[in-house]
């Protein structure tokens, strides 16, 4: 085992961004991350479909862009599909009780709100005997909207679904 | 409220004594700790609420029947809920006595790369699209049980004279019987309505409970094997 | 781009064993996926902590088991725990009807039986009312053994338990 190839599997395996110290815990005490680090940048870089890239804080293993649309299909989503379809649902009815989701999505749909709650793409507020959902802030970033208006976003929907 | 005897039930009473009496047995599972009210599990609760029911004999008739469409209802539940399982039942905390907890770790899996990705604007949209269009088609299954639901079947069984359909299906499931061991729903249906299906399925049901005959369904929404205990 | 970094990255991304068919369905119609596959086999063998591994019916990229246990604690986890559980007591008792598990595990079970055949671990067959549930050639795979034999895994898992 050498540090060089500790670091390619730990970055390999993270699936997100290491910071350095994660990386030193890792490896033998008298390893030099860094250099390590960009000696792997720069040989990635040179060849294949992925590259390292490094920040000041921290360094990721992932697609070149130029592949990523090719093989986003075959990437994991990081939201299941019944719970995109509630949290679809709700973005385009907003705001909207939480029973009438349940009319259109079943009784499932309880379970696909406390998940997009607890991601925080949906939030809640008690609304006589059932709840009124509304999308977040963070669910305008995640899709990339300009704004977290809720008129606007049901507008740009609306616009897509047609 | 009491367990089992005492019965009022005349007519404008029978419905909440019905209520009362399957709420009762629930109740009094959970007192004896039989069941954890707070942590229901179906299938469990089903089981022993049908052991239950065979248990109570003396029942008031009419109360019995309402029990055992209740205990219907609760089977459905059970086979609803053993067909499916919530997501969230995959990451609940286990019981730190499970015997197993220390033999795992030894068996250690590849290592592999589990990172997702993130969902696109354009994948919700076609999400919302596909919720859209079942909802169309649910709506128009709605619509046509409403048709069905007209018909009540609870009712039916309300005010029928039970005890003489079981009687008569008693003597037809001994004619089949003295032929071979099981019989087939399906060849009890002498008409395919609905109304000709309950009246068929209430006696059985009765008799199932009282363990004259036994009921199996080996598929969901398959026929229902009938086999002979005692008749 | 080229087909070769194509399928480097969708191995990359997947996480999981592709098929020969989800590989031809992003690379150029005319591309040799099976050359490609055993050559980038090779190349992976040769140098650095990653292996690509190729069966009889899919490949994947994984970390050389020589670095599997550094790395574990930064892995994100992939089957939780009580899944992990349910698959063990699957993998002792085998061939076992899916009552018989839910038995031993409660109907918790149900939800982890779907996912393990989700993931191709485990794989059914009807019996009478219920489901006889085995191991399949993928969980040999994954988890390391050298055999597929069920009896074998059960020894093995056998001897794990005492």
């Amino acid at each position: 085992m050498n540090d060089r190839d500790l670091v390619e599997a730990a970055l390999f395996v993270a699936g997100r961004p290491l910071t350095l110290i994660e990386l030193e815990s890792i490896v033998s005490i008298d390893a030099d991350v860094e250099g390590i680090v960009a000696s792997l940048v720069k040989e990635y870089g040179e060849k294949g479909a992925l590259e390292i890239v490094q920040t000041d804080e921290d360094m990721v293993m992932q697609v070149k862009s130029e592949y990523a649309d090719a093989v986003r299909p075959i990437a994991q989503r990081d939201l299941e599909t019944p719970v995109l379809r509630t949290l679809a649902v709700i973005a385009f009815h907003q705001p909207v009780t939480q029973s009438k989701v349940a009319e259109i999505r079943g009784n499932k749909a309880y379970g696909h709100v406390h998940e997009l709650e607890a991601r925080k793409l949906v939030e809640s507020e008690p609304h006589g005997r059932t709840r009124l959902l509304r999308t977040t802030k963070a669910f305008a970033d995640y899709f990339g909207f300009e704004t977290d208006s809720l008129e606007e976003i049901k507008q740009s929907i609306g616009q897509l679904l047609h | 409220m009491t367990s089992g005897g005492g019965s009022d039930a005349v007519n404008g009473a029978a419905q909440e004594d019905f209520d009362e009496r399957s709420i009762d047995i629930l109740v009094s599972l959970a007192k004896n700790g039989e069941i954890d009210p707070w942590d229901i599990d179906i299938v469990d609760v089903t089981d022993r609420f049908l052991a239950r029911v065979a248990e109570l004999e003396k029942l008031d008739l009419r109360v019995s029947s309402r029990t055992l469409l209740f205990a219907s209802m609760l089977l459905r539940m059970k086979s609803d809920a053993l067909e499916e399982s919530e997501p969230e039942d995959l990451y609940e905390e286990e019981s730190v006595e499970d015997e197993l907890q220390a033999c795992f770790p030894a068996l250690k899996s590849k290592v592999r790369r589990h990172a997702k990705r993130r969902v696109t604007l354009s994948e919700l949209i076609q999400e919302l699209k596909k919720a859209t269009k079942r909802k169309e088609k649910s709506d128009v299954r709605r619509f046509m049980q409403l048709q069905v639901q007209e018909f009540d079947a609870v009712g039916l069984a309300h005010s029928e004279d039970i005890e003489g359909q079981v009687k008569h299906m008693k003597r037809e499931l001994k004619r089949r019987f003295a032929l071979r061991d099981q019989v087939l729903f399906s060849e009890l249906i002498v008409d395919n309505t609905v109304e000709a299906i309950v009246e068929t399925y209430i006696p059985l049901l009765f008799m199932a409970t009282r363990r004259q005959i036994q009921l199996e369904q080996k598929e969901l929404f398959g026929d229902l094997l009938i086999t002979c205990k005692d008749l």
